[in-house]
């Protein structure tokens, strides 16, 4: 088992015939991904790397049984590609896409909880659950198939921790990036309890950034709900105050979430708190080893 | 993130249909002379620095007048101000009204609760941060049922108005609504919202606009009150750029790992002076033109960091090498290049031939950039 | 139900920005003359009777003319024509455009799924019920997420239109849609929509505005047009009454109560004229208007069945006392009486004082009522 | 048991200080109904037979506990009183108030929906449970606890055919009024389930109208899950099409909707259907013996 997407996942992919979208649904498809179909409005009938391509989700679900979606649509576009695969009846969206107003997200993340949908993301890399299915963009290379959960608000920056405990001879159950924007569809809270329940995960790697106070509402979850072991790392400690550090999210404001709210929230939640990410790994084997011995 | 200086904020206020005292920009002491001898401005008046900085009261950059004469004299004092590193180039020339009460009203977002968030005191006229939380009141509104009358009473009862001065707010609270929805807010503040006679007027008006959100508004596209010139030209780029007050150049991609590198840098002593974010691409020129920029920037040292995920390695390579061959000898500097992930192998190739060499581990990387900083060869 | 003329619903179209024909409703032959003349109206234009029904086309309530003679003529030989009853007073004169195809589009409400539902069809210019299901789209529209652009291109496949044509489309179902949320309308259709050159045009409007809505929109309230006047008095007074081809007249409380009360009178061979809903009051004088009114139509007699909630018996009987005394002997007319429910035994006792039996069974006293109207005594 | 309301119904009523919020407070007490507040703006602090008003929903229910809300305010008002019953935590309002928008209706509608709120009305009788409680307006004559449930988009029709079932002695579990607006927030099939499952239900009456297909979505329903005697009644036999007969639902459009094709639905789902009110509880007592008799 794993957490979200699993053999069964049959993924469309909206905005397929886009640079992005085909890239990714080469690598999805390398990964072992089912990509059943591609959605591209006045396209339909076309073929991309072996996938058909219709002009609406509705048809694409209805003629290939498509399960998922992974959105590629540029920003103006994406609040109605979501809206349209969520009508459809997709129950899981990874929506890539970055520079979605925030406006905009409200009222997806609103209507796909309204109709029982879950988005991830946006502006994320994805899900992947090694030997399963990937939903997303994170690359191949860092993954390799095992019993630590990831869950990460970066993109790069988990791809360098994944890969991280790949290289130590460790591998992931399902790895999920958030995305790091203001308004996301799934957050730690909301991802915590699927790992606390996924039988396949045995120890969990958090991955924050400064700014909101998802960290800290993570914090709250493991101290109350969670038996799994936990390695967390927050990046953001140098950054100064009120400065933009790219992520419209990763912004310190009225003295909430800085690097050391979160990292003490955590660290009285009984996680282990990296310093820095290559200290993550080997967190990770301690506690893994720690579980077993009990 | 399009913070706007008062006046702009003002002037969406108005287009709104928000109460506001008569004011006008000016950008000399003639102008505020003249604005006030013509009755354009009725005296007393205030005369406000345009800056996005807070604490303009205490700072000096806000003074009376009486006359026309202490207008124009407020107007140089304050004019070429610096301002917690901004000049002073604009004015806000305003009546001065007979203020009963101060109060304060804000949309914003809440990120955990997914909702926009209303936040109302009695406690106006100081910074929000200084009221105690129990006197604050946070509403968070849903999209989908907008601004509700039952919401607006509660305001209302935590501003401890009634009458003709509740109905007044009960109107702005609906207009500040449409403004924050309308126009893409990130937040909209109201601080002080002054009580006049029966009504209220908003005194300040403090406006971010999304910077998502541009392409539904292009007329906030061109507003770059908060950025110095080069990350106004990396902005005009594409490329994130930031700059801090250290010498160390930090070229990354995604913001989760920029922040993790300048941590690392700043762990082994180091002192991040800028900082650029390429974020997704695969277009080696824009690595190039990312790398002149840093040039420009003068570092001690740079470290590029790299993970490759959308951003390939070899592309990153290429527009690396390409830079090289371009920055004069004058504005050259020491470089250390770790690049990971997809397409690791080719990309190392690429440096390798460019005669750079690509560090696997963060830590010791880090450490030779800090050292490179320090005067030692990389 | 606020029907509005055609010219009025394009008025609403005008406002919302929809693409019509040049159009001017006249009021008789010479402006039709004069506006034809001047070039105002361009020829060859249209001529059409302002009535509410349809099939305009058909019964001979549409005329073309090619010159200022043939519209006078046009105008003269419509106005005053009764067309499914209405008198046709107004006319629309509009242009005649080069129509390449005629297409379908509506806005109505899905009451099951709670949601505004568009009906698209490429078959467009027909009664829309004559068109096969298969041929008609249905497209439930969330008010939470509005009208989205996956399911306006639903539209435009169905429509089978591409390119300028297309957009032409896909602006005006926006401007529908917030035409259709904005006035609070209960029917939006655009029949026939017209693909002129490269854009559409709204060659008909048809637009019902929801009479609870009206409190919204006051403009609408004073449109009446598909009332009876004894209709209109009622609907000043705040009664609901409603003129059929029978002779019994009816007065009950509620909807169900009245209808069920209509279907057993006629199940016993009795024809109601009009009915009257009281509604729910506690306010005796309006029983007692509701029944001098009643008595205004003239019915052969008269059933009053109710069944006190809201509305208690006591109530009615006194209003009914009240108003019995006040009919002119010629207005006279045989009564039934039915009361039950709340405070029942009271407004049997007065109605005994004013000379009224109460029945008890609404078998017998339906009965009773036709049997009334037919000559006997009650 | 009884169907939505029982004797741990605490019921608010929103807009007690208008006359008929007052009368009718007073009536659901004497019901035996534990009306335990009032919201009224402004009037926070008064007391209306003597029920205690408080100024917004949210310090009513803390105070006093209310669970189900009564809404009488004017039609121009009732879209923001649900909302703020809805925001609260009240998860059952019933909506007396007439001549509501339909578009307010459908924000309502959905809204409430998404935050698992029931709606009945508007326009509406409400809900009553001899014995157990009763929130709206139906008069308190008309009842007597018994095994007959009650469903109806009527108002006094459906007193005197409540009261018709009494005349013969039997008595009912609940009562729903559904509203006869063109919105209503439960119809027949949201309600059909809860008598179906409630165990002191024995049979149903079911009153519907011309205009609209409820009653034909409802045939369906209790074609294919109903298991208990059904018998219905739809008046506007006589009305004629495309008059409006007061209801804005009771309108003939199209073809369909009329009595006939209620009719027909319902019988062909095995439902007795009454030709006029007064067959109606014989039928009812034909039902019960014969289900008894099984």
């Amino acid at each position: 088992m794993s957490v979200l997407v699993d053999g069964d996942t049959r993924v469309l992919v909206q905005g397929i015939t886009g640079h992005q979208g085909t890239v990714h649904t080469v690598q999805m498809l390398k990964f072992g991904s089912k990509v059943v179909a591609g959605a591209t409005p006045g396209k339909g009938g076309s073929v991309v790397e072996g996938v058909p391509v219709f002009d609406s989700v509705e048809e694409a679900v209805a003629r290939t049984g498509a399960n998922a979606t992974c959105i590629f649509v540029p920003a103006p576009f994406a609040k109605d590609a979501l809206l349209e695969a969520v009508d459809a009846g997709i129950r899981l969206a990874v929506i890539v896409t970055e520079h979605i107003p925030f406006h905009d997200m409200l009222v997806m993340f609103h209507y796909a909880r309204m109709k029982g949908a879950r988005i991830i993301g946006p502006n994320c890399p994805g899900i992947a659950a090694p030997g399963q299915a990937k939903v997303g963009i994170i690359p191949n290379v860092v993954f390799r198939p095992g019993r630590v959960g990831v869950i990460s608000r970066s993109g790069t920056l988990t791809y360098e921790i994944v890969s991280g405990i790949k290289e130590i001879g460790l591998g992931q159950s399902t790895c999920i990036g958030l995305g790091g924007d203001p308004v996301v569809g799934t957050s730690f809270v909301d991802a915590l309890p699927l790992f606390e329940e996924d039988p396949e995960t045995d120890a969990l790697v958090v991955v924050g950034e400064i700014g909101g106070s998802a960290e800290e509402e993570a914090a709250e979850y493991i101290r109350t709900h969670l038996s799994k072991p936990v390695v967390a790392y927050i990046a953001g400690h140098s950054a100064p105050p009120g400065k933009r550090m790219g992520h419209a999210g990763a912004i310190i404001a009225r003295g909430r979430g800085t690097a050391q709210s979160k990292v003490s929230a955590l660290e009285a939640a009984g996680a282990q708190v990296a310093r820095f990410p290559y200290e993550i790994p080997s967190l990770v084997r301690d506690a893994l080893a720690a579980r077993h011995a009990k | 993130m399009v913070k706007l200086a008062e006046w702009r904020g003002k002037e969406i206020f108005r287009r709104y249909g928000i109460a506001l005292p008569r004011g006008r920009v000016v950008r000399s002491p003639e102008e505020a002379l003249s604005l006030t001898e013509s009755g354009d401005i009725p005296l007393p008046c205030v005369v406000k620095a345009q800056v996005l900085a807070g604490g303009r009261g205490k700072g000096g950059a806000v003074r009376f007048a009486s006359s026309p004469a202490e207008a124009a004299e407020a107007a140089r004092g304050i004019l070429g101000m610096e301002f917690h590193g901004e000049t002073v180039k604009e004015l806000l020339l305003e009546e001065k009204l007979p203020i009963a009460r101060e109060l304060y009203l804000s949309l914003t977002l809440d990120r955990s609760a997914r909702l926009p968030l209303l936040i109302a005191s009695a406690h106006g006229g100081v910074e929000i941060e200084s009221v105690a939380e129990s006197d604050l009141l946070r509403l968070p509104i849903h999209p989908f049922a907008g601004l509700s009358s039952y919401e607006k009473r509660r305001v209302l009862r935590t501003l401890g108005l009634s009458g003709s001065t509740a109905k007044s707010v009960d109107g702005m609270l609906d207009r500040l609504w449409r403004a924050f929805q309308h126009e893409d807010a990130e937040l909209i503040e109201v601080n002080p919202l002054a009580v006049v006679g029966e009504g209220v007027v908003a005194l300040d008006a403090k406006v971010i606009i999304e910077d998502d959100a541009t392409f539904r508004h292009p007329e906030y596209a061109d507003i770059r009150d908060d950025r110095t010139p080069l990350e106004e030209v990396a902005r005009e780029k594409g490329i994130a750029f930031v700059q801090l007050d250290g010498d160390i150049g930090v070229i990354a991609n995604g913001a989760g790992l920029t922040m993790a590198t300048l941590d690392v840098l700043q762990q082994f002593g180091g002192r991040p002076g800028v900082f650029l974010d390429l974020g997704g691409t695969d277009d080696p020129a824009k690595v190039t033109e990312a790398f002149l920029l840093m040039a420009r920037a003068k570092p001690s040292a740079v470290f590029l960091n790299i993970f490759g995920g959308v951003t390939r390695c070899d592309t990153v390579a290429r527009g690396l090498a390409a830079a090289i061959a371009q920055v004069p000898p004058a504005e050259r500097f020491p470089l250390v290049a770790r690049i990971r992930g997809n397409n690791e192998e080719e990309g190392i190739a690429i440096l390798r031939e460019a005669g750079i060499t690509s560090l696997h581990e963060l830590q010791e990387s880090a450490q030779a950039a800090v050292a490179a900083s320090k005067g030692a060869r990389p």
